[in-house]
């Protein structure tokens, strides 16, 4: 990964003063927020446009990125965002207060506590400190040299509660009485042999038929299904012949089977 | 044991550890008094600065943790192809410094504090494990608590919280 | 840089590391020729022997690490447990019950006895050494078999198998 400084934001067309010097701000947001904070820029002159074609540049400059940056571009993009639709929004209808507004008396508000303007102090003196003590590396434990079976401890009547535990569980898990079953599947399926029968003696008296043709008229579900696998096996068993023409498969029988007549499928059970 | 024989045993307690190891579990496990494992921890720590070692032993609020020497860190990063971690935005060093001084604190109230949302900068510092999640307060709602870590204190060089420094004189005081 | 400079900053550099640092990287960003930084690591290693210290410097296939020292491990296990003696899960529990009453025992068996997938908790069972492969099954794909250990007995205080207490009564009778 590059390692990125957090990079330097220039805001001259919005900074009204241009003894302010450019500081280099950790992120975009506190550099707007310091500004308004002193008065320096309103908040309806930040070009949201012009923040976010800067970031664009810097995005496509950054293959790489360090993704902390980064996420914290995207977080004030989209507080910018969401800033200047509002205040757009609210141009249009006398509304309530709008977050622009409530911004600017928060930090009048701000500007009025002095309690926290004392803790301001107090933090860039810890700010300071932080710098050296980042430089306090710490390592990872190291992993136990062996594993620690001997220090488990049980009594033997942990494996009795566990097994009659587990009997208890088997009780719960025998199996439902059929009767449950009986709203959710109400019949018995179709067998797929009776399926094949119909399927071969269809196509002797009627000839050739689409493959959709042999689905049609299925009364079930199960019936569709014997269908389907009675299809596929009398094609592994070369009974009949799946051709693709131009609208569709077509089904025929095998050749030499034609002239065949009163065929009977055997097909063992797979059903 | 020797005092001697103690400072080698916490050296090896507290590499193997690599995080905080708590005096109240040495004095426990090794039996020993709490004098003696302070003691044993101060001398170790003097050793390592006064030979520029390349390790250093920190105590953080009743914890043992040892660090590598700060001087190089720099070298160390390099070898070990990590970055050195972000400088910390003014926000993110205002909402730790709530958090410090007036902890157990809950969102609502950094945010009041700061007359400007905060949540973004909050989860940054539980990222970075500078402050933790301490319970919820009793109101309705039950928002989350908040308290700085010992990673905190590491950071900030700090050995506990008694060491902040005193805020300017009469600051409001304030509830949650 | 002198000799022991580098010392100190090698343990710096290892301590921060943790895991193995190769000899070659070493060299190369501290711009120190392979023997420079060898004779550093074995005067570091041989000092941390004789002053025994509660670290060691480990030389293996060109790199080096360190690690906390072997006779203080027992010390080290006991303080960095947990303060209650570790104890198996309820799914391991019933696993090492399984395997204990009706040994030896497929996994196929577990599976069904417990009604869940259980290769995990048998994986963690053998890496612990509580229960090991005793051969195979003599059917189609041929199964491991499993049974308990010494180390069973041992986490359980049973001088053997028979000791195990007697299973509760609506036991069923089951095959493999």
């Amino acid at each position: 990964m590059i390692r990125l400084d957090a990079p330097i934001f220039h805001l001259k067309k919005v900074v009204k003063s241009s003894r302010e010097p450019l500081q280099d701000f950790t992120g975009p947001l506190d550099l707007i927020l310091h500004l308004l904070e002193k008065n320096k820029i309103e908040i309806q002159d930040i070009s949201v446009s012009f923040i976010l074609d800067q970031y664009l540049a810097y995005l496509q400059k950054r293959q790489q990125m360090d993704l902390e940056i980064a996420s914290e571009f995207v977080a004030m993009a989209a507080h910018l965002i969401y800033i200047k639709t509002k205040m757009l929004l609210n141009a249009a209808h006398q509304g309530p207060p709008s977050e622009m507004e409530e911004l600017v008396r928060s930090l009048e508000q701000r500007r009025q506590g002095e309690a926290f303007g004392k803790l301001k102090e107090t933090a860039n003196l810890l700010g300071e400190n932080y710098n050296q003590g980042v430089n306090c590396i710490v390592k990872p434990p190291e992993p136990p040299k062996s594993a620690a079976p001997l220090s488990l401890k049980h009594c033997p009547e942990d494996l009795d509660k566990a097994m009659a535990q587990l009997f208890s569980r088997m009780v719960q898990r025998t199996p439902p009485p059929m009767c449950i079953f009986e709203q959710i599947v109400p019949q018995d399926p179709y067998p797929v042999e009776t399926k094949a029968d119909e399927l071969l003696s269809r196509l002797v008296q009627s000839g050739p038929s689409s493959l959709s043709a042999l689905f049609r008229g299925s009364q079930s579900r199960t019936e569709l299904v014997a269908a389907f696998l009675a299809l596929l096996e009398l094609i592994r068993m070369r009974r009949i012949r799946l051709e693709e023409g131009k609208g569709g498969y077509a089904v025929r029988l095998a050749s030499s089977l034609k002239k065949q007549k009163n065929i009977t499928p055997n097909i063992e059970n797979f059903s | 044991m020797e005092i001697k024989d103690i400072e080698c045993l916490l050296e090896g307690i507290l590499f193997a550890a690599g995080d905080p190891v708590s005096q109240e579990r040495l004095c426990k496990t090794l039996k020993l008094d709490q004098k003696t494992v302070d003691t044993a921890a101060k001398h170790l720590s003097e050793q390592y600065k006064l030979e520029h070692r390349g390790i250093r032993l920190l105590k953080l609020e009743g914890t043992y943790q040892l660090c590598s020497a700060p001087e190089y860190a720099e070298c160390i990063r390099q070898i070990l192809n990590r970055n050195k971690p972000p400088r910390l935005s003014s926000a993110a060093l205002e909402v730790a410094s709530i958090v410090a001084y007036y902890q157990p604190v809950t969102r609502a109230y950094i945010d009041q504090f700061r007359g400007v949302d905060s949540a973004y900068t909050i989860n940054l510092l539980l990222e970075r494990g500078m402050i933790v999640e301490d319970g919820r307060l009793a109101v309705p709602g039950r928002p989350i608590l908040y308290r700085t870590t010992n990673a905190f204190l590491r950071v900030f060089g700090l050995s506990s919280l008694e060491e902040l420094p005193e805020l300017p004189q009469n600051g409001e005081e304030s509830n949650h």
